[in-house]
């Protein structure tokens, strides 16, 4: 029986990845198979662990959680509500009365929209807030070799694209490329140099100036009523540099985990299924 | 009046209940935004009945039009049925090994399982395709998710020592600060729409008619 | 159409076939690439080394569901054959409904590699609902909690179960979970009662475990597929994580090679539309 | 079973922890109590006191809380030599005397204890005992105690001080904006494309795909996704194109067909909406995803727009609609999927544009004026950043004594 079981799931997840070659008969079949098979099990799963122990149970049989109930309670009525409102939703069925199923569509709306208030203000604001408004001076800094190498190959890149791309030097011929590129080099080290220097007096913390500084470029950004110039167009562009960074991290950080799941089913093909690892 | 204004109250008198109750803790509140979210949950659940009948009446036009590939529907029709037959007829729905579980275990996770593992190819294709030094900001994205692809696995370890270091400073600085400006920005457009829903001056979903 | 051109446009089924064949080939020709271990994983794997043999039981809680599987399985596998190897006592339980099925399969495969016992080297609780309160329960009593085992044995009648009848007498819990299980032993066994905790979660989760780890609240921590293979490393049976590490390796590298092909090849096919040079926008 | 939605549930399941524990640490200790029955005194005497007791127990009604909660607090015994405490035992009765029963256990670390699961207005005594093995060593009766549930949560005044000067500039600029000033906004380039879109759409003769994500209501993004596909509707509606919208929540479903008929009516053509183009696919993850990819396939879009929540799905979706060569549009405010989004589609709003773009597209006076408000209030927040960080450098150089903006970030 296992075995069979087995078979149907190895069956089913070939015809899944046979839609990498193209769409086919055997992917659509799974398709289909999936769509329906879950919509059915998420309308059982909702039915028994919401309508049936807050509504049905209690306003039928009387019993809540276990307990009994009497008929016209206050819990009683407390559980009859969602179920009232919950039949004017299939108002929709009937053209004429569907307006009446906005008033629990009304009910439901705003009682999200309510907690996506404060609850939003203390977690993305003000806990974000404060988690970035660190001292910049007098701390521990764990990162400072690294932000002082990341500063110096800023500093490198910068020159080398103000050379080359704004001041046209070194585009005439090779020898003047590696000029550039090695006064950018020395200039970079240079600045490198001179952060690990102040750096290792350990007053100024580095890292923390750039969690700062990127925090507020970020924000810079999503200035919509403002024209992007001037200081605003400066610290907006930072913020595009920074949130390139971390788009670019997300993605680098997501990486693993997803060939993790590959790596799962195919383990599942050749392991579970054929054996034919051990 | 009972088309438009009822629903807007209603609206505005749950939405200012869940805003304010946040900041009491007295009990009667508490119970009562519990009891709210309940509500909300189970109403939830009655329209998934709404949704179930939308999916069965667009296969039945499908199979009623002849559509070219209305075979396909009727697996679709088979799957849904099943499993309602099973979850709401067959006694024992929930207990391990029932048929309602096999068909949930070996039918719809592996199903899922592989359409989730699908990322690898993509996410691998997209990288190709899209990750060219185009322009500044496409470089640092490209750059920085070379650095944190390689400093997580062991083959980072043998290219260069310091990868996994530069991995986690890339973590922790940049993309921290980016995140949380995100996350700001994210929360005051969360609150902004969620204020004008309240106040009724945003009123798309109730769609139109008086 | 030059060579470059023509890569910018290859069929993307290539590249799919590309990371098919990287995934699939470490199964069958392993490149044992070596794992470094780190720290977190290290101080995880001497806590299971000091327990004594046959002395008071390490408590494996086996918290996770399908979806996170590949990255876990491998810690409960590599945890096992550890203390099977060394003849510590193991009580494995879960925390998640989905879990049953996955924490038993774990355990009575690694048990069948050595030669154990049931009910004298290993017990199987089984699982209970209602997350922090099984393990607060579990604190005062674990019959409480748990008053026979999986298949219906009263823990009293479990060699092993005897003289056990909290935390005071587990000198260890691990727990291995994909969602916030692992943060409910740090904050219902450790905080109340002091109860030594490691576990093992996602890659993706990982990095939010770093402060209890550096708190203390953790004694050791095993993160995806990665912390597995390191600890498969350490128990010397390399298996599912290790194998697993080969083919992350490979599509890694493999997905920053055709980065760089594409790169290079933009570049080229760029240079080759327009031959004047000149400013690069 | 929305895989990747792992660190965010854990995260709403962080709050319930803490509900639970409420629940947990009152049901639990209930076996254990009458396995070790009431102490009295005799017990306490007649355990040789090599364990000196705790010291200094303190009882008091908790906090900012629901009510039927005091917190106990003691101090370690002020003896430690005479042997080393394994855990303390809390035991509590309505009587001073008599009839105390233990309520809970907490390791030799710990040296406070919440008990919960009280009458309110109703007095309690406690003793606090120290223990090793099975030993137990008894502070005196301290009370009589009475928890009271509180009407105000001061831990959480900063919050409601922000929410009340952000509601206040939303209002304010909301007026102001009536008044019928003209309000800049900046360009968002993904919107601006949003004609050409439906354009080419209308002059291929195929249909526009749009995808709110998996959230139901409850995300306030769908909301904002549900105004912009207003906006898009009535621009098919009077290109004529046809429009799929596959829908994953059967609420949204609901209200995602009223607000596409509204738009057709609007535009004069409600002869044009069609029920089975708007339609509930399934709730499941990926069973979502297999549905979406097939519909792509089939039916090849000329353009797929994904606003709304999204989870891991979101690669396979756009990476499968730019295989069909869709322009593809994509905004969404969640921070993991927003690099999968960029590399794969034309355009993405990123964040807080989406939250800008009904505003945008439908230039409403009022919607703009709440987009002015909401930049007031981020403006409020960057000063508040510099002046946080200039508040904690000066305090851990030791230019001032406390990090004066402390209380400003205070979280209850």
């Amino acid at each position: 029986m296992t075995f069979i079981w087995t078979t149907i799931g190895a069956l089913l997840t070939l015809s899944i990845y046979s839609f990498l070659y193209k769409d086919n008969p055997f992917y659509k079949f799974a398709e289909h198979l999936v769509v329906g098979v879950s919509a059915g099990y998420y309308l059982v799963i909702y039915y028994f662990n919401f309508i049936h122990p807050n509504v049905f149970s209690p306003v039928f049989l009387l019993r809540m959680g276990g307990e009994p109930i009497g008929f016209g309670s206050f819990l009683w009525w407390m559980a009859l509500i969602p179920g009232l409102l919950g039949i004017l939703l299939y108002a929709r069925f009937f053209p004429k009365f569907a307006w009446v199923g906005r008033w629990a569509l009304g009910v439901y709306v705003g009682g999200y929209a309510g907690l996506g208030i404060s609850p939003v203000m203390q977690a993305r604001v003000i806990e974000q807030l404060r988690a970035n408004a660190v001292s910049v001076a007098g701390v521990e800094d764990p990162f400072a070799a690294m932000t002082n190498l990341a500063l110096g190959v800023v500093i490198f890149a910068a020159m080398t694209y103000l050379l080359i791309v704004k001041r046209n030097l070194g585009t005439k011929n090779l020898l003047a490329k590696i000029g550039v590129l090695l006064v950018s080099a020395v200039m970079g080290y240079a600045g490198w140099w001179v952060l690990s220097l102040i750096s290792s007096t350990g007053v100024v913390s580095l890292t923390n100036i750039l969690l700062v500084v990127g925090l507020l470029g970020t924000l810079s950004y999503f200035f919509f009523s403002m024209k992007h110039k001037g200081l605003l167009g400066g610290l907006a562009r930072v913020g595009i540099a920074f949130l390139m960074v971390g788009f670019g991290a997300s993605f680098g950080y997501t990486v693993m985990s997803r060939v993790s799941l590959l790596i799962g089913r195919v383990s599942f093909l050749l392991h579970d299924w054929l054996h034919l690892i051990d | 009046m009972m088309r438009r204004q009822i629903p807007l109250a209603l609206c505005f008198i749950f939405g200012v209940f869940m805003t304010i109750q946040y900041f009491i803790p007295h009990h009667s509140v508490a119970d009562m935004q519990e009891r709210i979210l309940m509500w909300l949950q189970t109403l939830l659940a009655f329209a998934f009945l709404l949704g179930t009948v939308s999916l069965i009446k667009l296969h039945y036009h499908k199979i009623r039009n002849r559509a070219d590939d209305r075979a396909y529907s009727f697996v679709a029709l088979a799957g849904l049925l099943t499993m309602i037959g099973l979850g709401f007829f067959h006694p024992s729905h929930n207990l391990p090994g029932s048929p309602f579980s096999q068909m949930f275990l070996n039918v719809q996770v592996p199903i899922e399982a592989t359409m989730f593992s699908l990322l690898a190819f993509y996410i691998a294709s997209a990288a190709f395709r899209a990750f060219r030094a185009r322009t500044l900001e496409a470089t640092l994205l490209l750059v920085a998710a070379s650095i944190v692809m390689l400093g997580r696995v062991p083959i980072g370890d043998l290219i260069h020592e310091g990868l996994p270091q530069a991995t986690r400073w890339i973590l922790e600085v940049p993309n921290l600060a980016s995140k949380r400006g995100v996350m700001i920005g994210v929360g005051l457009g969360m609150m902004s729409t969620a204020l004008k829903i309240i106040l009724g001056i945003e009123r798309a979903w109730m769609g139109g008619g008086d | 159409m030059s060579w470059a051109e023509k890569v910018l446009k290859v069929d993307r089924r290539w590249i799919f076939l590309a990371i098919g064949i990287a995934v699939t080939i470490p199964f069958f020709l392993p490149l044992g690439l070596p794992v470094i271990t780190t720290p977190p994983v290290q101080s995880l794997y001497d806590a299971v080394d000091e327990l004594e043999p046959n002395a008071a039981p390490l408590l494996l809680s086996i918290d996770y569901a399908p979806a996170t599987l590949p990255e876990l399985e491998p810690m409960s596998m590599a945890i096992l054959r550890h203390c099977f190897e060394k003849d510590v006592d193991v009580v494995v339980m879960t925390l998640h409904p989905a879990g049953y099925g996955l924490a038993e399969r774990a355990v009575l495969n690694a048990a069948e590699e050595y030669d154990v016992t049931y009910g004298e080297d290993f017990a199987f609780l089984g699982f209970q609902p209602g997350v922090s309160a099984v393990i607060l329960g579990m604190g005062i009593n674990i019959r409480n909690v748990f008053p026979e085992d999986a298949y219906g044995t009263p823990l009293d009648e479990l060699p092993l179960m005897q003289g056990v009848r909290n935390y005071d007498d587990i000198p260890l819990v691990i727990s291995l979970a994909g969602w916030s299980a692992a943060e409910a032993w740090v904050y219902f066994a450790y905080q109340p009662y002091r109860q030594t905790v490691g576990a093992g979660v996602t890659a993706v989760m990982a990095t939010d475990f770093y402060p209890y780890l550096n708190a203390g609240q953790l004694v050791g921590l095993l993160g995806g597929m990665r912390g597995a293979a390191e600890y498969e490393g350490l128990v010397q049976h390399p298996d599912q994580g290790t194998r697993g590490m080969d083919s992350q390796s490979v599509i890694h590298l493999l997905i920053i090679v055709l980065i760089a092909i594409g790169n290079t090849a933009y570049f080229m096919a760029r240079r080759a539309k327009a031959p004047s040079g000149g400013g690069v926008s | 079973m929305f895989a990747d939605k792992g660190r965010l549930s854990a995260e709403r399941f962080g709050a319930g922890l803490v509900i639970l524990t409420v629940t947990a640490l009152s049901l639990c200790p209930a076996p254990a109590a009458a396995q070790d029955g009431a102490p009295t005194e005799a017990d306490s005497l007649a355990s040789v006191p090599s364990l000196a007791p705790p010291a200094n127990v303190q009882v008091v009604d908790r906090d900012n809380d629901r009510g039927s909660q005091i917190d106990v607090s003691w101090e370690p015994p002020a003896d430690v030599e005479a042997g080393g405490v394994e855990f303390y035992r809390i035991f509590r009765s309505s009587h001073p005397d008599t009839g105390f029963t233990d309520v809970g256990r907490v390791g030799f670390t710990q040296t406070s204890y919440v008990d919960a699961g009280l009458e309110n207005e109703t007095e309690y005594y406690y003793r606090v005992a120290a223990g090793a093995g099975e030993e137990l060593s008894y502070s005196p009766t301290i009370g009589p105690v009475v928890s009271r549930p509180h009407w105000f949560n001061t831990e959480r005044l900063n919050c409601l001080v922000a929410v009340v000067i952000f509601v206040a500039a939303i209002i304010i600029f909301v007026t102001w904006a009536k008044g019928g000033r003209e309000l800049f906004i900046r360009r968002l380039p993904g919107l601006d494309e949003m004609d050409n879109a439906v354009g080419r759409a209308t002059e291929m003769g195929k249909p526009i795909l749009y995808i709110t994500g998996l959230s139901g209501i409850s995300d306030v993004a769908t909301i904002a996704a549900i105004n912009i596909l207003g906006e898009v509707a009535k621009k098919t509606a009077e290109y004529n194109t046809r429009l799929i919208v596959p829908c994953a929540d059967p609420i949204v479903m609901a209200v995602e067909q009223e607000v596409v008929k509204e738009a057709y009516a609007e535009m004069g053509r409600p002869d044009a909406y069609n029920d089975d183009d708007v339609f509930y696919l399934t709730r499941s993850q990926f069973a979502y995803v297999a549905g979406v990819n097939g519909i792509m396939v089939r039916q090849r879009p000329a353009t797929i727009l994904y606003m709304g929540m999204f989870y891991a799905e979101s690669l396979v979706l756009a990476e499968t609609g730019s295989s069909v060569g869709a322009i593809q549009i994509a905004g969404t405010d969640a921070v993991t999927q927003l690099p999968f989004f960029i590399t794969s589609c034309d355009y993405t709003l990123i964040g807080e544009e989406l939250y800008a773009a009904s505003a945008y597209l439908s230039r409403e006076p009022i919607l703009l004026g709440g987009l002015k408000g909401q930049d007031t209030f981020k403006f409020l927040v960057g000063m508040l950043l510099i002046l946080g960080v200039i508040a904690a450098t000066l305090a851990s150089i030791g230019a001032i004594e406390a990090n004066f903006m402390a209380p400003l970030y205070s979280t209850g």
